[in-house]
């Protein structure tokens, strides 16, 4: 109790935890829970992305999508290393996305259908996700606060790209401002979702508080992605899904804001738990490339044997 | 003279968007992480090089087309790149294979170019050189550790071999244009860096235990828009979306 | 009226067409002879009548499209097939069980539709609820043999069941203007067909000693052109050449 | 001796010889490996044409082609059953395809480039083809002969669909127009050489010739394809690519033909002998849809052991 409290003191006082600190049990799970997901989020996030690489409509936009794409990977690893200095190696993190133990966040379960996805997400989900991890710059684990802040200047100018998609779009013919809107229809209540169940049925919310792993609560956040996207999405001549969508002057403790109308739990839930039409998809494809590159992998291990062999035996 | 070199240009810039092309099918499918990386990274060099390539054959050609009217607009037949090129991806053991085939190849080329009479030229050479020493480097680890890997890896890479050496002759092998191209001085020539590609792939063979092919049967036409089949459907997937739209702008 | 009869006839026809497509991917590919015959047999029947259902739709529609206009020239949003049949064709077992899943909801629903009051839909049900009929037929009795052959099939047939049961959910659906053109007594009422379809999945099933799948994720959206993500690369190289070459005649 | 004499007797007088007849060990190796091959070339000429199948430019078009690629595959099994009455299975016949060892059509190992190739492919090829086959319809070996009218039926009816793909296009755009030219002058050569060797380096000839299992001569077959093709192409609008092509008063007996420039041997054997650019895609190709179906062809089997356990067990 005493090493609690004086971990807990240490929090309040905004020290950096690192690996070798001792740490409770429950902060380490958490963690290496919460960098896992997001690891993985990363790492699947990839796909439904990359389902337009090979179709993108310009060489200039090909190049940015595929630089993203990585980018996104490149968060993976980073992500991947800061959960492995907690002790748990990025195999076992892969083994439990593969088997389904692991969740990712659920954004991912949806399909690309158009172009106009790619700038969507990156506007949207972009966004949503920086929102979500700008605060995470300041969390109390010193290897995952120094990740995100790599991690989310890279996500602004994946946002900005994103933007200007669209707005590349919305300035174009009539089939392609019918585009972005219907991508917008499609991806607007997911992203909302994206910052989790409303405060009062979040479960891990209020020790991650406590712990400064979370500094906002998933509502905070949410309303502010609205109240920052929804100029945007006027500016760019685009509607929001919401037809409950108001001003609400006394929002924000006065200062204003979007009140959005219900959103779809039930639907968030079956994606979380499965049903989304991509989950099965999703899983598969990294299955897929991971069982097919075992003996890549094989070879480089068993390469990186014979080479070590050598140098013993030529010493 | 400037129509030749126009096509000598679409020739390279083929080479370097499909072979791009091709490495970008892997991302997110990679056999690890890293490699979702690095096979990305290489494919934006190679689409970085094609862009600049095109950008200079337009400009030349003068008739207002842009890479992306060279890139989307044009079919099967017209497309130029060698054949080592759009071979479909294989397994990994092919992919880098094929990557440092045509890294050995471009990374010579690239050294000449530096003194083409041609200045857009000499400065998409200036960059494109250090990207592909990294690209021979990179692939050329890859086959050493799956040559001399694990029995299955050995065997993969030697198929490899098998499969993808009979389009390393195409390399060497100047169109009637790039042969006016080269002759004004404005190419490499590109029969003379079959030396220096030969000893990096001899050098990484050694090293990887593979054999040297004893008999194959060289295979060309690329230059002359003579593919395989494989290269119809992947311009078919890449140009879909562009041809749906004449005209829009992205 | 017409409106909606119009859509939900392009429903019907991108469902025969889309699976036709599958199938047709399979054709110099099968894992038998016989096989290479009969695949492409059941996608003519089915490419057969999608031409019909265009051509019908348009007329209907009378804004001049003819059934390539129809199938060439509606990006992946406007395509109304089920998810079920454009799911890619995976391997043997699940290429069979799809065309076992569709064909036994086709089966009662074409004999349903023998009292459409669309003379020329009266028409193509004729046709199509005997070719259907082997559908079911051959692609029952391969379900029967894989689920009932190996280890290895049985493995097969029960991931095939797991993969696509989730969309047999959807055959039953009517969008809205399925509604509407079921009501006018033009089309058959799909919820209708389910005891039918049931009974024929049940016996194969209990042949080829497969479990009924306890709990699935039923998915839909389709009917809505919200597809997966395999729908949109089909059409890209289906499309491709005709998109080529705009307003060509072939 | 007295057997070989008898047996040429039969042949001479023009009766058909069937399985379960006395043949001499040449007269059925020759058969086999002919009717293999042939049945090869059916197989093997599936893939060029199935490459357009899913990109076919209309419904119409796309319904025909696998119509006729499924035809194809129809003559393979006539061919196949046809050699099994000389007691080599079709197992047998597919192995020594995919190990190299049978040999197969050479056209088919020339890619498909355009949708031109298929209606180039359909008059020229199928038309090459139905030359060399009428006179195979009299064949001495009856399941042979038989097999060859079923598929000569067949295989005219493409060669007019093919024509009219050429047709249609030669009355097209500029582009199509130039896609049927293209085609020809890509298909023309290998088309003349589908008819072999010339005469005087023909090996197996001259026994063929006399057991009635060929009728004509290499030379005088091509001599009628080109005589009937070259007017068709001029009624079309196309050129074919032979510089030297001129009308001969002197050939045919007088009759007059058009007389060929030199054929390009040296293509014609690397392509036979590997080298063509798609041999070892065209291999690769049956080898995996071989490969890949074990399984479901040991199903097939198991379940009919199984079957048939049962109903003995039931009688």
């Amino acid at each position: 109790a005493a090493f609690l409290a004086a971990f807990q003191a240490r929090i309040d006082a905004e020290e950096k935890i690192e690996p070798k600190d001792a740490m409770p049990e429950g902060y380490r799970r958490t963690l290496v829970r919460q960098i896992g997901q997001h690891a993985h989020s990363e790492i699947v996030g990839m796909l439904p992305e990359g389902n337009w690489i090979t179709r993108a409509p310009s060489l200039r936009r090909k190049a940015a999508l595929l630089a993203k794409v990585q980018d996104e990977g490149g968060h993976g690893l980073y992500l991947y290393s800061a959960a492995e200095t907690l002790g748990v190696s990025r195999e076992q993190m892969t083994e439990e996305l593969l088997s389904g133990k692991a969740k990712y966040s659920s954004i991912f379960n949806y399909p690309t259908l158009s172009w106009a996805d790619i700038g969507i997400i990156g506007w949207l989900v972009d966004g949503a996700a920086i929102m979500n991890q700008i605060p995470l710059c300041r969390c109390s684990f010193g290897p995952y606060a120094r990740a995100m802040i790599r991690v989310c200047k890279e996500e602004s100018f994946h946002q900005r790209q994103g933007y200007e998609i669209v707005m590349t779009l919305m300035r174009g013919t009539e089939a392609q401002k019918a585009m972005a809107q219907d991508a917008l229809d499609r991806w607007w209540w997911p992203a909302l979702m994206m910052f989790g169940p409303h405060d009062s049925e979040s479960a891990h919310s209020e020790q991650s508080m406590a712990w400064k792993i979370k500094r906002f609560s998933n509502d905070a956040l949410r309303q502010k992605f609205i109240d920052a996207t929804v100029p945007q999405a006027e500016f760019l001549g685009l509607k929001v899904p919401d037809p409950d969508m108001v001003w609400d002057a006394g929002l924000n403790d006065g200062q204003g804001g979007y009140r959005h109308g219900p959103i779809d739990w039930d639907e968030f839930w079956r994606v979380v738990k499965g049903g989304g039409v991509m989950n099965r998809d999703r899983i598969r494809a990294r299955r897929k490339a991971w069982e097919d590159g075992a003996w890549v992998r094989e070879a480089a291990r068993a390469h990186a044997l014979k080479r070590a062999a050598r140098k013993v035996a030529a010493e | 003279m400037s129509e030749a070199f126009v096509t000598a240009l679409l020739e390279l810039a083929d080479d370097h968007l499909v072979l791009g092309h091709r490495l970008s099918e892997w991302c997110g499918h990679a056999p690890m992480l890293e490699e979702d990386l690095a096979l990305p990274n290489m494919a934006l060099d190679l689409i970085g090089a094609a862009r600049g390539l095109y950008a200079r054959a337009g400009e030349i050609e003068g008739k207002g087309r842009d890479e992306d009217d060279l890139a989307y607009l044009r079919g099967e037949r017209a497309y130029l790149n060698c054949l080592l090129v759009e071979r479909e991806n294989g397994d990994f053991a092919q992919t880098m294979l094929r990557q440092l085939y045509f890294a050995a190849f471009m990374e010579p080329y690239w050294r000449a170019a530096a003194s083409s009479d041609d200045p857009v030229l000499r400065g998409i050479a200036a960059k494109a050189v250090k990207e592909v020493a990294y690209h021979i480097r990179h692939a050329g680890e890859w086959v050493v550790r799956m040559g001399d890997g694990t029995g299955e890896s050995a065997r993969r890479m030697a198929e490899a071999v098998e499969e993808l050496h009979r389009f390393t002759d195409e390399l060497f092998f100047s169109s009637p244009a790039a042969e006016a191209a080269e002759a004004a001085g404005l190419l490499p020539v590109r029969a003379e860096t079959r030396g220096a590609w030969e000893a990096t792939i001899r050098t990484v063979f050694a090293e990887a235990r593979l054999g040297w092919p004893a008999q194959v049967w060289a295979q060309q036409g690329g230059r002359a828009g003579a593919h395989g089949e494989a290269l119809g459907h992947l311009l078919a997937e890449m140009q879909s979306l562009h041809r749906a739209h004449p005209g829009a702008a992205w």
